[in-house]
């Protein structure tokens, strides 16, 4: 077991959780008997932590976290670019710019967050497949907030 | 610069209007929906009068000669820059050499293109609206032609963002204070004008029946083709001046909306006028479409004009707060 | 557009008072009782000058015996806007406007005289009489419109009075000098024109890049100078 | 364009909001969440990106992320917080402490998008903003300022010289737009006035934009005594007692009690009236506190703070008087609930402000809790936002929780204090808590009356 070992700054692993948590994971999972757990973050990435000694191949002395390989693709957030209410379509349109299953290319808009009287786009980041949207039409959405799910085209 | 690749006629630069020489027979002109040239200026950071490209023949395409910002209001013609898919009602900043693509929209009838800066074309009579009759006023007083360029003035930089932003359109923003469409008849609110009383019972059927606006409607009037309305007896008026939204009924029974390029006299009966803040609607309104007249008043008209002006306000206020909100987020 | 007709009735809603009629919410037409004469004429340039001034009013279009006023916004007590209206009408005393007098030269008869003989066949006149009332007229400009610039003169003789067409012109040129009705004036664009013409004048009776762009002025005097003859 | 204080408009409650937008973090967004939802009224709450776990989340109606965790692209996105209030439909906004609660533009801008701010009128914030207005507003109004002119010094030595003279040395010089200890220098005699002079006017020139300077005389051994005074717009000021904020480290104050120990009551009294009558006389509105030195059984005027304080606790204990909810009525238009004859100061009350960093070094300790425990019982109040299992972000103060007691008697209280620190316990991050505990030991600090330095040279004395 690595110990309160800090990871170079602007590491992943830094980025997404933090030794503490990482330590605290680590021990639930060694009581409870489980080798390693995947954890989807926010962003959309696969961490997996691995239960007490180091198994995989990295050696002795690696970090528990282990970035899982892009690929296959995870699926990665469309997010609301500013606070207001989610719209699935623009109000002057009678569909919506992308439905769920079709494809989208990187900036395409695929839904819109209203401030007042303005409307702000929610715009895919990466070229892939609509995949779901997480709000309701109307709910009011945060900065970043994850409105729609994007599978990475291969 | 921007420079016209593809137009049909009749697309004109027009701002609010050129006021103060209609007593010497000048038309007002003016964007026939004064509404979204507001908003559209509003969006790229102008004072909302300044002069826009009134679009209503399509396709229209235009190229950028330098980095500015553009919205499109009104009509949705399913723009696209460079081949992207931009929504209505919406602002972007563009680059030099980039394509602006307006295709015939399915409902509504003109949309316009405002630029950050306004377009920089001499003002006559302190307006820089087309006069096509009077041969005056926007790009050497005529419709634009492929190949015009026409000159953009310029603005302190208006950060919009990189991906556009929008207006709540206000059909959609004003729903409550306009009267619904009834199955696609456009309902256009009127008050009864100087001759209505002449029409006796026969003003009945210009309430309850539906007009159809007839091929021979341009931003001058709308002719509409319906049952038509006769006096007992005919009357010449004096002549005398009139404004657009004015309802003429010409000997033929058929009732003509004058509309921006309304002539500034006349003398046909006036049965009714339409109000003022039902115009904008009236000019997205397209040549066969169907619309009935709904009696109005001057407080029902008084109360939707606060809304209107409630939410140009509005967008006015929030349109800087929008950028300087996304501008702080995005400094480091 | 249709102009007083030798037929046509007006509509005054009184004798003595005037009528005012709303267009929409942000126009008052006021129209004087009575008939067409200078008298009741100069009383709505007197009204004119008067409501021109008020802070609430955008633009005013004086008619022949009637007045537009066009608001800048649609009044929240459009009653009290009419009593001030009637109230102004009742002040208003006849003015002279201190014209100035233009003179127009003009050929008469030739190639855009097209209705010149319809006039002496509707008069019983000759060419030569007509075109001789019409230059020797002392005229009045009413008030302008219908084109830009394009000026309605009151004054002309009653024996060449003359009802406006039926089937208009389709493309009558700019300049061309016209009748219709008990009115005269100069084309002021080139189009369909529903009045009869006797004459042309090359004289430019509308500049968009001068101030003011219009040559004639309500209360104008205006002569014809017969300078050419084509009969 | 109206100011909060024209606004009339009233919604159909007959208040003039009935959402109140809460622009801040931490336990001072918790405290004034709770007034709202006690009168009823609707919260939404913002969030950086760091802040999106809040407990205060669950009991806020609306919960909204506004900008990434950096305060100057969220909590001090002026208009992001805007935006905020106008997408939903928040009538009034409230500032808390810090981040925008002193920016006069910000509370005029919420007054432009037709808001009100929960606080005083824009012009009194920029009255109190500038030190010299401020000066000028206390010595029309009264209130004892710090000996000096309330002009910006000449340029020229000679006559420098002769106002230090009048004032008698040592005196200080300060920069207009300085603060928090920047762009100062004490002069103890004459011959060190010139260099004094010149140095901090080049400063001020480099570090604020502005070389004008101004002087005032330099008390020695001065205590930080604090007035609380709250305002309607009917005209009524009142002062709810003093505190005393003499312990401090780096201008940062550790722990404040009310009322101040050892000061006769008939001086503070004369003081806080000439405060409320100095609110009446500028068009004050709301909360606010003035600063004093202390020194001599003489009040110093030092500065106004146009909003909450963070100790604003230990007055709300001895005074029994919700200043929250005292605000947020104010702002509705209403008039305050109580009169001068009403406020009483019963027993003593002490604040200790726990903030996660190192109790020896006082570096940032941010970092996930692991487990929090606090303290209970009779006369303890906890104002805090962190349970286990928070994270506590390097992006903002370190102030994780407010320990307060209440208790009949200073001595009570110190013991009422020194069980609630051993009660408390938070782990997973560093805390000051035991150098809490080590100052509620302490014989000075627990004698009372140590002055602005005491706590400085006591950490001093303790490294070695």
């Amino acid at each position: 077991m690595t110990k309160g070992r800090k990871r170079k700054s602007g590491s992943l692993a830094e980025q997404i959780l933090d030794p503490a948590t990482l330590e605290e994971i680590a021990l639930w999972l060694e009581n409870a008997g489980v080798a390693s757990i995947e954890i989807e973050t926010g962003d959309g990435r696969l961490v997996r932590i691995v239960a007490g000694e180091d198994t995989t191949s990295h050696g002795a002395g690696m970090d528990r976290l282990v970035l899982v390989p892009t690929e296959p693709a995870s699926v990665r957030p469309a997010k609301a670019p500013i606070a207001g209410h989610f719209l699935p379509v623009h109000p002057a349109r009678e569909a919506a710019e992308a439905t769920i299953g079709a494809s989208v290319l990187p900036e395409q808009i695929v839904g819109f967050v209203r401030v007042g009287p303005l409307i702000m786009p929610i715009c895919a980041e990466e070229a892939g497949t609509l995949d779901a949207c997480t709000v309701e039409s109307g709910d009011l959405v945060g900065y970043g907030d994850s409105v729609f799910l994007i599978e990475p085209a291969q | 610069m921007i420079e016209v690749l593809q137009t049909g006629p009749l697309n004109t630069v027009q701002d609010l209007g050129r006021f103060g020489f209609r007593n010497a027979g000048v038309t007002s002109s003016g964007a026939m929906d004064r509404l979204a040239l507001m908003v559209g200026n509003l969006l790229v950071g102008n004072d909302e009068g300044e002069a826009t490209v009134e679009v209503q023949t399509f396709p229209f395409r235009l190229r950028f000669e330098r980095d500015m910002t553009v919205a499109i209001t009104g009509a949705d013609c399913d723009a696209r820059l460079d081949g992207r898919r931009l929504p209505p009602w919406w602002a972007i900043p563009v680059s030099s050499a980039q394509v602006l693509e307006l295709e015939t929209p399915r409902r509504s009838a003109r949309a316009y293109l405002s630029f950050a800066g306004g377009i920089d074309v001499e003002p006559v009579m302190g307006s820089r609206s087309t006069s096509l009759r009077g041969g005056f006023g926007g790009l050497d007083g005529r419709f634009l032609a492929a190949n015009d360029r026409l000159a953009i003035g310029s603005i302190s930089a208006c950060a919009v963002p990189q991906g556009g932003f929008g207006a709540m359109p206000p059909e959609t923003a004003l729903a409550e204070h306009f009267p619904a469409s009834e199955d696609g008849t456009l309902v256009v609110r009127a008050i009864p004008a100087g001759e209505y009383a002449l029409f006796g019972a026969e003003a009945e059927r210009f309430w309850s029946q539906t007009w159809k606006i007839s091929s021979q409607s341009d931003r001058t009037g709308y002719r509409l083709s319906g049952e038509p309305i006769r006096l007992a007896s005919p009357v010449e008026l004096r002549s005398h001046g009139v404004v657009p939204g004015v309802v003429q009924m010409p000997p033929s029974g058929e009732p003509i909306i004058q509309m921006s390029d309304a002539n500034t006299a006349g003398g046909y009966p006036k049965i009714a006028g339409v109000i003022d803040v039902d115009l904008w609607r009236l000019g997205q309104a397209r040549i066969g479409s169907r619309i009935r007249f709904v009696q109005s008043s001057v407080a029902e008209a008084r109360g939707a004009e606060r809304a209107v002006q409630a939410y140009l306000d509005d967008i006015r206020r929030t349109v800087p707060i929008l950028t300087q909100a996304l501008a702080a987020m995005s400094r480091r | 557009m249709s102009f007083m007709q030798g037929k046509a009735l007006p509509t005054p809603a009184t004798a003595d008072e005037p009528k005012i009629s709303m267009i929409g919410t942000g126009a008052y037409l006021i129209e004087a009782p009575g008939g067409f004469d200078l008298p009741t004429q100069r009383r709505i340039w007197a009204l004119s000058h008067a409501v021109e001034t008020w802070p609430e009013v955008r633009e005013i279009v004086p008619g022949v015996t009637n007045l537009l006023v066009i608001l800048k916004q649609t009044p929240e007590e459009p009653e009290q806007l009419q009593a001030r209206l009637r109230h102004e009408w009742d002040c208003a005393r006849s003015v002279d406007l201190t014209g100035k007098t233009v003179e127009i030269p003009v050929t008469y008869g030739g190639e855009h005289a097209t209705d010149l003989a319809a006039v002496c066949d509707y008069s019983g006149l000759s060419d030569r009489e007509v075109v001789r009332l019409h230059w020797q007229g002392n005229y009045t400009v009413v008030a302008l419109g219908s084109a830009p610039g394009f000026g309605y003169l009151h004054g002309l003789d009653p024996r060449i009075y003359m009802p406006r067409k039926t089937v208009p012109s389709l493309r009558m040129l700019k300049g061309t000098v016209t009748i219709g009705g008990m009115q005269t004036g100069v084309s002021a664009l080139t189009g369909p024109n529903g009045w009869n013409s006797i004459g042309f004048a090359e004289m430019q009776m509308f500049d968009p890049a001068k101030t003011p762009p219009a040559l004639l002025n309500p209360g104008d005097r205006v002569r014809f100078l017969p300078e050419r003859i084509e009969l | 364009m109206m100011s909060a204080g024209q606004m009339q408009s009233q919604g159909e409650s007959g208040r003039r909001f009935d959402k109140l937008l809460i622009a801040n973090r931490g336990e001072i967004a918790m405290r004034v969440q709770r007034a709202c939802r006690e009168l009823g009224l609707r919260t939404v709450m913002i969030c950086s990106d760091a802040d999106r776990d809040a407990p205060y989340r669950k009991t806020a109606d609306e919960f909204v992320c506004i900008g990434p965790a950096a305060p100057g692209q969220s909590y001090l996105n002026q208009a992001a917080v805007l935006l905020a209030a106008r997408a939903t439909g928040a009538g009034a906004i409230h500032p808390g402490y810090g981040f925008l609660s002193e920016n006069a533009a910000f509370a005029e801008a919420v007054a432009r998008a037709g808001l009100i701010f929960i606080g005083p009128p824009a012009s009194a914030i920029r009255t109190m903003g500038d030190k010299i207005a401020a000066k000028r507003a206390m010595i029309e109004a009264g209130v004892p300022c710090v000996p000096g002119p309330d002009a910006a010094l000449p340029e020229d030595i000679r006559s420098i010289e002769t106002i230090a003279d009048s004032i008698g040395y040592p005196v200080i010089v300060k920069a207009a737009g300085g603060g928090g200890g920047r762009g100062m220098r004490v002069v103890h005699d004459p011959s060190a006035l010139s260099d004094a002079v010149s140095v901090t006017r080049e400063e001020a020139r480099r570090a604020f934009g502005r070389p004008d300077l101004y002087m005032e005389k330099f008390l020695e051994h001065p205590r930080h005594i604090e007035i609380q005074v709250l305002c309607d717009e009917h005209g009524n000021a009142v002062w709810l007692g003093h505190r005393d904020c003499s312990m401090q480290r780096r201008h940062q104050k550790v722990v404040e009690e009310a009322p101040a120990p050892g000061i006769p009551a008939d001086i503070v009294a004369a003081v806080g009236e000439r405060s409320a009558n100095a609110c009446r006389r500028i068009g004050y509105r709301g909360a606010g506190t003035f600063e004093f030195l202390y020194e001599n059984g003489e009040f110093y005027f030092i500065e106004m703070n146009t909003r909450l304080q963070v100790e604003h606790p230990v007055t709300e204990t001895t005074s029994g008087i919700d200043i929250v909810r005292e605000q947020l009525r104010v702002a509705q238009g209403l008039p305050l609930t109580i009169s001068q004859v009403d406020v009483a100061a019963h027993g003593h009350s002490f604040e200790c402000r726990i903030n996660a960093e190192d109790p020896f070094t006082f570096a940032a300790s941010p970092g996930r809790i692991n487990a929090a425990e606090f303290p209970g019982g009779p006369g303890v109040r906890v104002d805090t936002h962190v349970t286990a299992g928070y994270k506590v972000s390097p992006h903002y103060d370190s102030l994780i929780a407010k320990l307060i007691v209440h208790a009949p008697t200073r001595d009570q209280a110190i013991r009422r204090m020194r069980v609630a620190l051993a009660d408390t316990r938070i782990d997973g991050i560093s805390t000051n808590l035991r150098l809490h505990q080590e100052l509620f030991e302490d014989p000075g600090f627990c004698a009372g009356e140590t002055d602005i330095h005491y706590l400085e040279k006591w950490l001093g004395e303790r490294k070695k």
